[in-house]
């Protein structure tokens, strides 16, 4: 017999500290096992737990995959056959059913008996409060994305009885369900966390930070920090069909071209969020397949700075709207794998379709014209500012931007960012006169882009842009139905502001990019892009 | 006939051994391609075309494209200025810097050569190039910081080789005599000590060109080099790299045996100067 | 000589490739030695002795070659053999030992390893009995407690130890001949004679022929039979000792004789060919007549009580914290010394390495602060002016010195003229690029050296026209006291002869006084009225220059007197 | 002996200034670097009320010679800090991926050794031959070519086309296990496992990264030792040696080599040193969890602890190397301290 290593008992000593005490060993013949997949991603998880602050972007995916929500989005299948999850559809998880107040007011969830925890404990309203009072007390992001469903004080959650809660609203919004479907507002099991809180940590986010305490479909077996962790299923998981793995590995392989020698190599079974340039080489090659759509309500957007100078004039935003070379963006830059956003046809929106194409395209005439009228004839200097840790689009499309604009005598100087300096200077300060940016709403609505993105102060507004009609608008429609009345015709004047001002030149709706081998299926596309395990199958 | 003698010196060195032959060649075209590359090329290094991007080496583009559609040919020639205008920079810094520290270290030793010297122990003991790594990301990212990073992790080597060269010869007899003649200690460092330095100076500061050269190429991998749209030798390597596994060798080959070529005839020149300059085996 | 002698060089010439073409190193060289016979090998440097030495046993440089002629050793072709072949030669049947003893020896390897590996190579022990061989060995050299020696490396061992652990590897195998090349260079006098008894006695008693390669002919006279004087690649004259040092016939081999400077030989004997009456018509002095009369009698350089101490390597690391009062571990490198120069004479400073002199002559220079006393010079106590500051004094001019290595103390960057033109142009303030292009010349015409040299760099110098550059550099500024360190040590003989004539000249013409420091006791006794020895940093005999070499009052002169290998060279 | 305590002691009290020196400059350089740590660690769409609570926890709000006494202090208790990007603790973190770089490293350096010196020995033995062209032209290529771009270049060839070499994924393929914790290096504890399976796999892995590495130190030490050679072969006991009639191998091993090592010696402990800080690259390219990559990572995020941390022990890591080469000359050579 070969002597290779097959998994021994369960519980055996751990060994260091980098490794989970559940289990010791990686399982043997991994990537032939057709109940185990190896996934290969670029950036490292550094935390176990979403609301500890400093959890980066792709820890998301653990939260997304070990712990349950109170409901969830549903999944639809799109015409070619992929699947995606579907913003309209919100399905139970552990709440098995909720009904909302008259008022809107406040929303009543009953817990499902089947919704049981690891060590076999049942999830409990306490549970559940202590996890949203969690979320809403440690501050940071966590705070902030409960906010956008208008929960920020624990006192607005109420245990009514063990398998009974509820969440009261301080007016009724349509964000507020979506929002308990979002990786933040997981369910913790708030017995076992406790028994590690401490004075100075009375939400044990130390203990849980390594060792979560969850009832989700997956298990972390193993983590070792920079390298890899493991997901194992959760046999006891009944809140939906049972995940067709028993086991996922993730490897963090830092190099692109390594990922990508990898995955075409088959000794990876899915590389999520695979360049744009690799998607599209490795479909036309046909070997592995390649699932990618649209990112709901995400652009990637070049911002114009209107706190500096000449950017507040809205003829010379126009004048770069009507210079970008869109299309060689499209084919050099994203490689095809990115929507048009451009060449709308009528100036004003006749639907409330989020992201829908700008009525811009490339002019250099009608720019020069633009351009003249401002007073910039002769041009202007300016920087032109992107994010290094988004080199492999951002920088392609800087070039191409600059290229165009010194065609209208605008001369642009690069100044590429490093990732850690970006969101200060970007975001925070707001301080980048041109820049590239890329924002999307985890909660599909127009008006929520709008509220991030366009309203004066709010983090994604970049571009300093201040507009008292769009204030008041976003204001107003941000918690309303959809179904109302004036819904319809509030998003409408909004996207039209978006269109004549344009502080944000929209470039292309990006796509998420999958690449699987042949015998992986079910790969489902979440507005969180994060990989979710439990629809996976491998043949 | 002191010229005579020198040109025939250089003459038997370059006959004695063909590879510093060949650097000098080497070193001729670079310097070339330094000087003139921006009128010897056929296209516009910063001119993008998206209809003729990434094609592979053909008659018009006979080193092929790059993902903009870039002539890869005239990057590659036009970059020759700017790396080596860098490592020039940066080298020429450190020179001057460590050689006087360096010198002073060992003349007058005492106080000044403990400071130094602990200094360049504190440099050396970083790991250099996460230390020129911190430096651009402290300082900003652009040429001067570069070339500043490059110098800082360069002055130890030069104080080093200074302050050696140095040490000897302070009690030399000629040091002594000029002490008799009344030359005041910083006139013998610069007249008397420092021109005997300069022949080991001169080997070190070409060994660093082709390391300085390398570090920059360093930097632009992980994102810290050059801005782009300019050509630099280190960052079309560090750019083409991701191309290798897709089959787009060019992009990464032509730049990288540039930046080959040239850090090698550093290294050659280096040992070739040294056969040049050494006085041992001048007779 | 027998019909075949047992070693034999015939017709020997070997070239080196050099980047200025082929040089000739030998030309048609051809002598023998018989069995038993000692054979002195005489020549000044580039005479090729040294190469004959390192043809025998294939010993030369990649670049040389032996371009014709035989050696033959006992009936065996050695010249051009396979290396397979003078492998076993070498060590076994030929042996060799080197100068520079300490360079010799292998330094990271114990002394009775190196002996033992030479042992075990020829077969002649077996790695159990290597060690009791080489102690046994040791022990024949006459090194004391050879056991514990064995273990020692040749850093902690004198120089002489050294050399005695070279012929003990030499003779381990019992070779047949021994080639000597310069054994005792860099040896003092007293160890000279020690280690070169040892020789003859080893040599003597085993039956061995020996081949002594030397500069000098005392040496040679004293252990040879036989004597082969060469120059340039060739040989000129081969004799008896008796008939070489009575009848020379070559001229070489004579101007070599009377170069060479015996206990009673004459400064103007040494270059008979020179004229000495007259000076060059050019060379006009000016009379220092006021500085003469003024003070005749005056004593020009009194010092008293010099003292200095050099903090020991133990001292510093043992206790690096305490920097002050350790006095008590310091080496006393000069203790308290003291004596006087009156103007216009001569003292000679005596002694072996170690001795103190150089670190004497060095603080009177004023390169070097005292630990404590004084030195009054011309009537001002100078010590009070540190070293760093006195180089900024008008006084500065009139002490000034003459360097013992000639090549390291003339700048490789500076030409002739640069170096001779440094001391006008900083203590003379003379700039006019004419009167200093006019003064150089005259310096250099002083110094017989000629113009058209003024523009050579050192390496193009030979070592004869680089002391002259070194002297006409020093006495440029009208110095009152020059001080001479070994300025002819590094110099051939009879390049020696010349120079010592020329400060000889120069001293009387323009009315100097020189401090002449020196370990060759023929020389100083050559140059100056007065002479004072030193040993351990101490004086131990001062006097009168002929009657301390001959009539030594201390033990230590007396042993230094008696070592100094000489012959009676026949006035020609 | 004393005297060579002495001088080891002397050494190590030497090294406390530029340790002090490095604590000093890496806390001042860590604290240049752009970025707010408090932004990146609240998250994306933190408002400024969290930021600042971020910035309270960091203790950040603090003055920079507060926050440097209170560094100090921790180091002194051998409290490196809390890497903030992966809430583990700096020294942990360290221990854990230090036997990685060191492991990578030391392979590297003991290819090229294998390789170098050999090379320099045939060069000084035929000094300006072909063979001493041929020498110098090829390790002159090795320390020409950027460690990145060899690192790829071999991915490309031996795994992507010809698939001779195991997939470029850290230490060991997925399918192994690492071996017990001993030494930390996986070839030496799955050799104590006796899991010769295990060694075959991580000596697979490490092939690739090591010949990238070993590449660029072959330079240094072919020509330190082709120079150290030449010079020990010129010189008088060599002659002597050669004139007792010793044995030409006898003659270049126990003779010129050994004492040709103490410049070699010295080169070694530069190159390592050298190495250790030039593989960042080399691991980045490999997926290598050492502390090269850990230390890209941290300084790209600000991570004032981390990069600390990492540039401490790498410096002491470099002081002891170099105390290494000392201890180990001093052992070869019986000069070496009374010398200097």
């Amino acid at each position: 017999m070969k002597r290779r290593t097959f998994i021994k008992t369960l519980g055996l000593t751990a060994q260091g500290a980098a490794i989970l005490p559940f289990l010791r060993h990686i399982p043997a013949e991994a990537a032939g096992k057709s109940d185990t997949l190896v996934v290969i991603a670029g950036h490292s998880i550094n935390s176990l737990d979403l609301h500890r602050k400093g959890t980066n972007r792709p820890s998301y995916q653990v939260t997304v995959n070990i712990y349950d929500r109170l409901v969830r989005f549903g999944t639809k299948t799109l015409a070619d056959g992929s699947l995606t999850y579907d913003s309209t559809v919100i399905e139970p998880e552990v709440a098995e059913s909720w009904s909302i107040a008259d008022d809107g007011k406040s929303i009543t969830f009953t817990i499902n008996p089947k919704a049981i925890f690891w060590d076999g404990s049942p999830v409990t309203a306490q549970d559940v409060k202590w996890s949203f009072d969690r979320a809403v007390s440690l501050g940071g992001f966590p705070a902030v994305q409960m906010k956008a469903g208008s929960m920020t004080n624990p006192e607005q959650f109420v245990v009514v009885d063990d398998k009974t809660f509820r969440i009261d609203l301080p007016k009724p919004s349509k964000l507020t369900l979506p929002d308990l479907a979002v990786p933040i507002p997981f369910i913790i099991n708030a017995k076992e966390a406790q028994k590690h809180a401490t004075e100075k940590d009375p939400w044990a986010t130390e203990y849980l930070h390594k060792t979560p305490a969850g009832s989700g479909a997956y298990k972390v077996t193993r983590w070792d920090p920079g390298q890899q962790f493991v997901y194992e299923r959760n046999e006891n998981w009944a809140l939906g069909p049972k995940p067709g793995l028993k086991r996922v590995i993730v490897r963090e392989v830092p190099s692109a071209a390594t990922r990508r020698a990898l995955i075409e190599r088959q000794n990876a079974d899915l590389y999520m969020d695979i360049p744009a340039k690799d998607a599209k080489e490795l479909q036309a090659k046909g070997d592995v397949d390649i699932a990618g759509a649209p990112i709901d309500n995400c652009l990637h957007v070049l911002a114009l700075n209107l706190s500096h100078k000449p950017f507040d004039d809205l003829k010379v935003r126009q004048a770069i709207a009507y210079a970008l070379p869109y299309e060689d963006i499209i084919s050099l830059a994203a490689y095809g794998r990115g929507k048009p956003m451009f060449g709308g046809k009528n100036k004003t929106p006749t639907d409330t379709q989020w992201p829908q194409p700008f009525p811009y395209q490339q002019d250099l005439k009608k720019a020069a014209a633009l351009l003249q009228e401002a007073g910039y004839a002769q041009g202007f200097e300016t920087t032109l500012s992107y994010n290094l840790g988004l080199a492999d689009w951002q920088e392609p499309t800087a070039l191409l931007i600059q290229q165009a604009l010194k065609q209208i005598n605008i001369n642009v100087t690069l100044d590429k960012i490093p990732g850690a300096n970006w969101r200060t200077a970007a975001l925070v300060e707001k301080r980048l006169p041109m820049h590239l940016e890329n924002f999307g709403g985890w909660l599909n609505y127009p008006d929520y882009y709008f509220f991030w993105a366009y309203k004066s102060g709010h983090l994604f507004n970049s571009s300093n842009y201040k507009n008292d009609t769009i204030e008041t608008l976003v204001d107003e429609t941000l918690h309303m139905e959809t179904s109302h009345p004036s819904y319809a015709d509030h998003v409408k004047k909004m996207i039209a502001i978006a269109f004549e001002e344009v502080p944000r030149i929209p470039l292309y709706q990006p796509y998420l990019d999958a690449a699987m081998q042949k015998n992986v299926s079910g790969y489902t596309a979440w507005f969180h892009r994060q990989l979710d395990c439990r629809n996976l199958k491998k043949a | 006939m002191n010229l005579k003698q020198t040109i025939r010196h250089f003459h038997y060195v370059l006959t004695e051994n063909p590879v510093t032959f060949f650097a000098f060649f080497l070193f001729g075209v670079i310097i070339l391609a330094a000087l003139f590359g921006p009128w010897l090329v056929p296209y516009d290094p910063l001119a993008t075309n998206a209809s003729i991007a990434l094609q592979p080496p053909n008659a018009s583009h006979i080193f092929g494209t790059d993902q903009l559609g870039r002539d890869v040919f005239s990057r590659v020639v036009v970059a020759t200025r700017l790396d080596l205008g860098i490592a020039t920079s940066a080298v020429a810094l450190a020179f001057v810097v460590g050689s006087a520290l360096g010198c002073m270290a060992g003349f007058f030793g005492g106080w000044a050569d403990r400071v130094i010297g602990r200094l360049s122990d504190t440099i050396m003991a970083f790991p250099l190039f996460v230390l020129a790594m911190g430096i651009v990301s402290a300082l900003g990212n652009s040429v001067e910081n570069i070339v500043y990073a490059t110098a800082i992790i360069n002055l130890p080597f030069y104080a080093r080789v200074a302050r050696a060269e140095t040490f000897v010869r302070r009690d030399a007899g000629f040091v002594q005599a000029a002490r008799l003649c009344g030359t005041s200690d910083a006139r013998i460092l610069t007249t008397q000590v420092f021109p005997n330095i300069l022949p080991p100076m001169m080997i070190q500061i070409s060994l660093n060109m082709g390391w300085a050269i390398l570090n920059a190429a360093g930097l632009s991998f992980i994102g810290l080099g050059v801005r782009p749209p300019d050509a630099e030798w280190g960052i079309m390597v560090a750019e083409g790299a991701s191309y290798i596994i897709s089959g787009e060798w060019w992009l990464v080959l032509f730049p990288g045996v540039a930046l080959m070529l040239c850090v090698f005839c550093f290294n050659l020149l280096g040992d070739g100067l040294r056969d040049l300059v050494d006085p041992l085996r001048r007779n | 000589m027998q019909a075949s002698p047992f070693f034999s060089i015939n017709g020997l010439s070997v070239q080196f490739k050099t980047r200025n073409g082929i040089v000739d190193a030998l030309r048609d060289v051809s002598f023998s030695i018989g069995k038993g016979q000692v054979i002195g090998v005489v020549g000044e440097s580039g005479s090729g002795k040294s190469v004959t030495a390192y043809s025998v046993l294939g010993l030369l440089d990649r670049v040389g070659k032996i371009s014709g002629g035989t050696i033959t050793f006992d009936g065996i072709p050695l010249a051009n053999a396979p290396d397979k072949l003078l492998k076993d030669i070498r060590g076994r049947e030929i042996s060799m030992i080197f100068q520079n003893p300490r360079a010799a020896l292998n330094p990271i390897r114990p002394i009775g390893k190196q002996i033992a590996d030479v042992l075990i190579e020829h077969a002649q022990a077996t790695q159990a009995t290597a060690r009791g061989k080489a102690v046994e060995m040791l022990r024949t050299v006459k090194i004391a407690d050879p056991e514990r020696r064995y273990w020692a490396y040749p850093y902690e061992l004198s120089g002489g130890m050294c050399q005695r652990v070279v012929i003990a590897m030499a003779l381990a195998c019992n070779p047949r001949l021994l080639i000597a090349d310069e054994p005792t260079t860099g040896l003092d006098v007293i160890t000279q004679k020690a280690t070169m008894d040892l020789i003859q006695t080893l040599t003597q008693t085993r039956d061995m022929s020996v081949m002594l390669i030397t500069h000098d002919l005392g040496l040679a006279a004293q252990y040879c039979d036989h004597i082969v004087v060469m120059q340039q690649g060739k040989v000129v004259e081969a004799a008896p000792v008796d008939t070489l040092f009575k009848h020379p016939q070559h001229p070489y081999t004579q101007a070599l004789i009377t170069a060479s400077p015996g206990p009673s030989s004459k400064l103007a004997d040494l270059t008979p060919h020179q004229s000495h009456a007259e000076t060059p018509a050019q060379l006009k002095v000016q009379p220092k007549t006021q500085r003469v009369a003024e003070a005749q009698n005056r004593d020009l350089l009194e010092v008293v009580n010099l003292v200095k101490a050099f903090p020991t390597q133990t001292s510093k690391i043992a206790r690096p914290w305490k920097q002050k009062n350790k006095h008590a571990a310091d080496f006393l490198a000069v203790n308290q010394v003291s004596f006087r120069i009156k103007r216009g004479e001569s003292l000679g400073l005596v002694g072996q390495s170690g001795s103190g002199k150089s670190t004497t002559s060095s603080i009177i220079t004023r390169l070097l602060d005292p630990t404590s006393g004084d030195i009054i010079f011309d009537g001002e106590n100078i010590t009070q002016y540190p070293a760093a500051k006195f180089t900024h004094l008008p006084q500065r001019a009139n002490i000034q010195m003459v360097f013992q290595d000639p090549t390291d103390s003339l700048n490789p960057r500076f030409s002739a003229f640069d170096s001779i033109a440094q001391p006008l142009i900083h203590l003379k303030k003379l700039t006019q690029r004419q009167s200093l292009q006019q003064k150089v010349e005259q310096l250099a015409d002083w110094v017989d050296l000629p113009r058209a040299l003024l523009s050579r760099f050192p390496h193009q110098l030979s070592g004869g026209q680089k002391a002259r550059v070194g002297i006409a550099r020093a006495i440029a500024v009208d110095p009152l006291l020059l001080i001479l360190d070994e300025p002819t040590s590094a110099l051939d003989v009879s390049v020696q002869a010349v120079i010592l004539n020329l400060l000889h000249r120069l001293k009387q013409q323009m009315d100097i006084s020189y401090l002449f420091v020196s370990h060759d006791l023929n020389v100083v006794r050559l140059m100056c009225e007065r002479v004072i020895v030193m040993n351990q940093g101490q004086i131990v005999e001062a006097g009168p220059s002929d009657q301390v070499l001959s009539h030594p009052q201390a033990d230590y002169t007396r042993a230094l007197v008696e070592a100094i290998p000489h012959f009676t060279p026949n006035p020609v | 002996m004393q005297a060579k305590v002495l001088q080891i002691s002397a050494r190590l009290l030497q090294s406390l200034p530029s340790i002090l020196g490095i604590v000093v400059i890496s806390f001042a350089l860590t604290r240049a670097l752009p970025g707010d740590p408090a932004v990146y660690f609240a998250g994306a769409m933190a408002d400024q009320a969290s930021i600042e609570q971020v910035r309270q926890a960091l203790g950040l709000d603090k003055t920079l010679l507060e926050q440097f006494f209170i560094y100090a202090k921790n180091l002194l208790n051998g409290d490196l800090g809390m890497s903030l990007s992966t809430g583990r603790p700096v020294l942990e973190e360290l221990l854990t991926r230090l036997p990685a770089s060191i492991e990578l490293t030391l392979m590297g350096l003991g290819l090229s050794i294998l390789i170098a010196v050999p090379l320099g020995i045939l060069a000084a033995t035929r000094p300006m031959s072909w063979i001493d062209h041929l020498c110098r032209i090829l390790v002159t290529a090795g320390v020409s070519l950027p460690t990145f771009f060899t690192g790829l270049f071999l991915i490309y060839i031996f795994y992507y086309l010809l698939g001779w070499a195991p997939s470029p994924l850290g230490r060991l393929d997925i399918i192994y296990l690492p071996p017990e914790h001993v030494t930390g290096s996986y070839l030496i504890d799955s050799l104590i496992a006796r899991d010769m399976e295990v060694f075959w796999a991580s000596l697979k892995q490490l092939i690739l990264p090591t010949v990238t590495l070993g590449l660029f130190a072959l330079a240094p030490i072919a020509r330190m030792t082709r120079a150290a050679m030449l010079n020990t072969l010129a010189s008088d006991y060599i002659r002597t040696a050669r004139a007792s009639g010793l044995a030409e191998t006898k003659l270049l091993i126990t003779y010129a080599l050994r004492n040709a090592m103490l410049p070699i010696l010295t080169t070694l402990g530069m190159v390592f040193s050298f190495l250790l800080g030039a593989n960042v690259l080399v691991e980045k390219v490999f997926s290598w969890p050492g502390i090269g990559s850990y230390a890209i990572e941290a300084l790209v995020a600000s991570d004032y602890a981390a990069v600390q941390g990492f540039v401490l022990s790498m410096a002491l890591l470099f002081t002891f190397v170099n105390l290494l080469v000392d201890i180990i000359l001093t052992l070869i050579d019986p000069r070496v301290a009374l010398d200097s």
